[in-house]
């Protein structure tokens, strides 16, 4: 453990903004994908349901 | 199968011979989009001679592509790619044979235009030369690449625009090695480096391109 | 074709069993990456050149080695799927497209956040860059072809086709960049050269790529799964399926 | 199926988007038949003569052309075929005599002026051989390449609806070709909603659609 403090953490020794805008953006980015890929997955079953009960008719 | 090949590219060449509107648009495109450069970075004639390479050969890579979304489009619209297709030559060879076809057209008239665009940009005779060398060697590089991107996009919507996308960073090596070939005789250190890898990419994309778009026409019409 | 002799590339069996493994995955996925991070951000020392800037990497090269990796990954189920006719391997690089356009994006992005306290500028058109660049062009191109087709076979092979011609395309841009690059800056930057790189900044590196691994198949996993029931709906399985669900 | 049909198709299946339209379809053409294929709009007959010259793939099955699939053998197979679809693969730029030898050419035939205009003339088209295909009414252009049919020389025609455009006189002269076609042993295999009158001909119907009826020979 070699960072005295949170803050000297957080400020990754001056290039604070280039670590955290680098992690920042890949979690970002994944966070999005997966709530993408969920929402995505709902609504494929839900839109077959509903052609389904369509084509039933 | 020569004789086939050589009625593919005659076919085209009596086609485009008259409609002649195409033809010229293309070309007219080639030199209007060269001579924005001037206008948008400055006259010093220093400046020009070292963006030249770049602007000339960004600008046949637009050119050809504009014609190229109509490679095989009319003849798909109209019936008679399917009619070529149900030959019993081989595919490979229609799609060389429209490929060498556009390159005749629409790539040789480029390298003709060019010393004449060369000598607006104040480019010395010697890199005049070797402008049109490159365009010579790399030319059927972008008819050919470019046949493998219109037989895709054969009958889409927006295809002309999605060539672009599909194309373009295929283009890369040929537009680093001609524009290279031409700095390099700017700055004295000789084109052959560049030339020769151009060639090497020419004939390597002669070799599999025909292919490719060959297997492209018979996806993309079925 | 129900009663095909590849089973395990029968849509309905795969649907399953992408649905038991996803789990394995995405927690392998996490774990690694709480690791992968712990090693990058507490046990991995100051970079003496670099200062702490340099723990950008442990993030960059992973999305670098996966944009690339499933590029590859793709190119190979394009060519099994042209050769055999599997449906399924089609679906596998739909189903990765999007993930891997994600890392190529990703790996643009971080390695300009490197690149700025590094050379002091956001882009330099190096070999690594540029390729990167052409990368992102070559996913965007291919999801762009996929959605402008509406006929599924035809998507599905020219599709196939066209990530096979960027995988022979893509090595031969790298090189030529590189060739451009020489010529025009003569001595170059070089983006990794990491002058003796500790062991411990390796393993970093190593966890977090197998972390984005374990990512990007258990994502694919999740995507093929709504690909293959859209694309079976017409099936009794899926049918019944949606009647449960 | 008999050994002697020279086309025949084997558990044929096709499928559009995702609805399959038709499946395990078999059946077999001996030489002077014409198979009539028939079905209402949408049912995949155009799909059927697609696959049966080899434009398309079928999801399941294969058509065979004198018993050997026809991805083998595709170069015979494409020589002694003949295809005309719904549109005319007429090059507007060109006269109807170029046109017709362009194609022969790209066929792999020769075909000298006076025959290509011998064909011509046949189907009524004295009067515009030397114009651009340009000017030509919609079922004139369609007498265009039933020339170039008849100037094929080929052993099966493949016609998608060949009566569209045509006038009474057209679509005599039709039934007329395909008459001297079948009854000189040559084989047609053709779509139409048109009536024919096709006395003498041996003709065999094939209805196309979901419900399974399959024409044996």
């Amino acid at each position: 453990m070699h960072w005295a403090s949170w803050s000297a953490f957080w400020a990754m020794g001056g290039y604070g903004f280039y670590v955290w805008g680098s992690y920042g953006a890949v979690f970002l980015f994944i966070l999005v994908e997966i709530i993408l890929l969920r929402r995505g997955q709902k609504e494929t079953l839900k839109r077959l349901k509903r052609m389904r009960n369509w084509e039933d008719q | 199968m020569l004789r086939f090949l050589f009625t593919v590219i005659r076919r085209d060449l009596l086609l485009a011979a008259r409609r002649k509107g195409d033809w010229l648009t293309s070309q007219f495109f080639f030199v209007m989009v060269v001579s924005m450069f001037p206008l948008g970075i400055g006259p010093e004639p220093e400046m020009l001679r070292r963006v030249a390479p770049g602007v000339m050969w960004v600008a046949a890579l637009l050119a050809s592509l504009l014609s190229l979304s109509r490679l095989f489009a009319d003849d798909h619209r109209d019936g008679s790619l399917e009619q070529m297709l149900l030959s019993p030559e081989p595919t490979v060879l229609l799609a060389l044979g429209k490929a060498l076809a556009h390159w005749l057209i629409y790539g040789i008239p480029l390298l003709l235009i060019a010393p004449v665009l060369g000598i607006q940009f104040s480019l010395p005779a010697d890199a005049i030369g070797v402008l049109m060398l490159s365009l010579l060697i790399g030319t059927p590089v972008l008819s050919l690449l470019g046949s493998v991107g219109a037989a895709l996009t054969l009958g889409l919507r927006g295809g002309g625009v999605l060539l672009t996308l599909l194309i373009l960073p295929l283009y890369v090596p040929a537009l680093i090695f001609g524009a290279g070939a031409v700095a390099a005789t700017l700055s004295g250190l000789g084109p052959e480096a560049n030339l020769s890898l151009l060639a090497a990419f020419m004939v390597l994309t002669l070799m599999v391109a025909p292919w490719v778009a060959a297997a492209a026409l018979r996806i993309s019409i079925e | 074709m129900s009663f095909s002799i590849y089973k395990y590339a029968s849509p309905m069996t795969f649907y399953g069993l992408a649905g038991r493994l996803i789990p394995w995955f995405a927690w392998g996925a996490g774990i690694l990456a709480a690791l992968g991070l712990y090693i990058a951000f507490f046990m991995a020392p100051t970079d003496f050149q670099q200062g702490e800037a340099y723990r950008v990497i442990f993030i960059h090269v992973p999305a670098a080695w996966m944009a690339m990796f499933i590029y590859l990954v793709m190119a190979f189920w394009s060519a099994v799927g042209l050769a055999w006719n599997t449906r399924l391997s089609f679906m596998m690089s739909r189903a990765l497209a999007p993930t891997g356009a994600v890392f190529a994006f990703l790996s643009l992005w971080t390695g300009s956040l490197w690149g700025k306290p590094m050379w002091g500028a956001w882009w330099v058109w190096d070999a690594r860059l540029t390729s990167s660049l052409i990368l992102l062009f070559l996913y965007v191109g291919i999801m762009a072809l996929w959605s402008a087709i509406d006929d599924r076979r035809r998507s599905d092979k020219a599709g196939a086709l066209l990530i096979l011609v960027g995988a022979i395309n893509v090595p031969i841009i790298y090189f030529s960049v590189k060739w451009w690059n020489t010529l025009h800056q003569g001595a170059s930057i070089s983006l990794m050269k990491a002058p003796s790189m500790a062991t411990i900044m390796l393993t970093g590196m190593l966890v977090m790529a197998i972390a984005a691994w374990f990512y990007s198949i258990a994502v694919a996993l999740a995507r093929v799964r709504g690909i293959i029931l859209e694309r079976e709906r017409q099936t009794e399985w899926v049918k019944e399926l949606l009647e449960k669900s | 199926m008999s050994e002697i049909s020279p086309l025949s198709v084997h558990d044929l299946a096709c499928a559009r988007g995702e609805r399959t339209l038709f499946s395990g379809m078999n059946f077999g053409l001996e030489a002077g038949r014409l198979l009539l294929v028939q079905g209402g709009n949408g049912r995949g007959k155009t799909s059927l003569l697609r696959l049966l010259c080899g434009l398309a793939s079928p999801l399941e099955g294969e058509v065979r052309w004198r018993g050997r699939p026809i991805g083998e053998v595709r170069e015979q197979y494409h020589r002694e075929m003949a295809y005309i679809g719904h549109l005319n693969a007429i090059k507007d730029d060109l006269t109807p005599l170029e046109n017709l030898r362009l194609s022969a050419d790209l066929a792999g035939r020769h075909l000298s002026e006076a025959a290509a205009e011998q064909s011509l003339v046949r189907l009524g088209l004295e009067r515009c051989l030397d114009l651009p295909a340009r000017v030509l009414s919609f079922g004139q252009r369609r007498r265009v390449i039933l020339a170039g049919l008849l100037s094929a020389g080929a052993l099966l025609w493949i016609l998608d609806e060949p009566l569209t455009g045509l006038d009474v006189h057209g679509v005599a002269l039709v039934e007329e070709l395909l008459r001297a076609h079948v009854l000189g042993g040559g084989m047609v295999v053709m779509t139409t909603h048109q009536p024919l009158a096709l006395e003498g001909v041996a003709t065999v119907p094939l209805l196309v659609g979901p419900p399974l009826l399959d024409a044996e020979d």
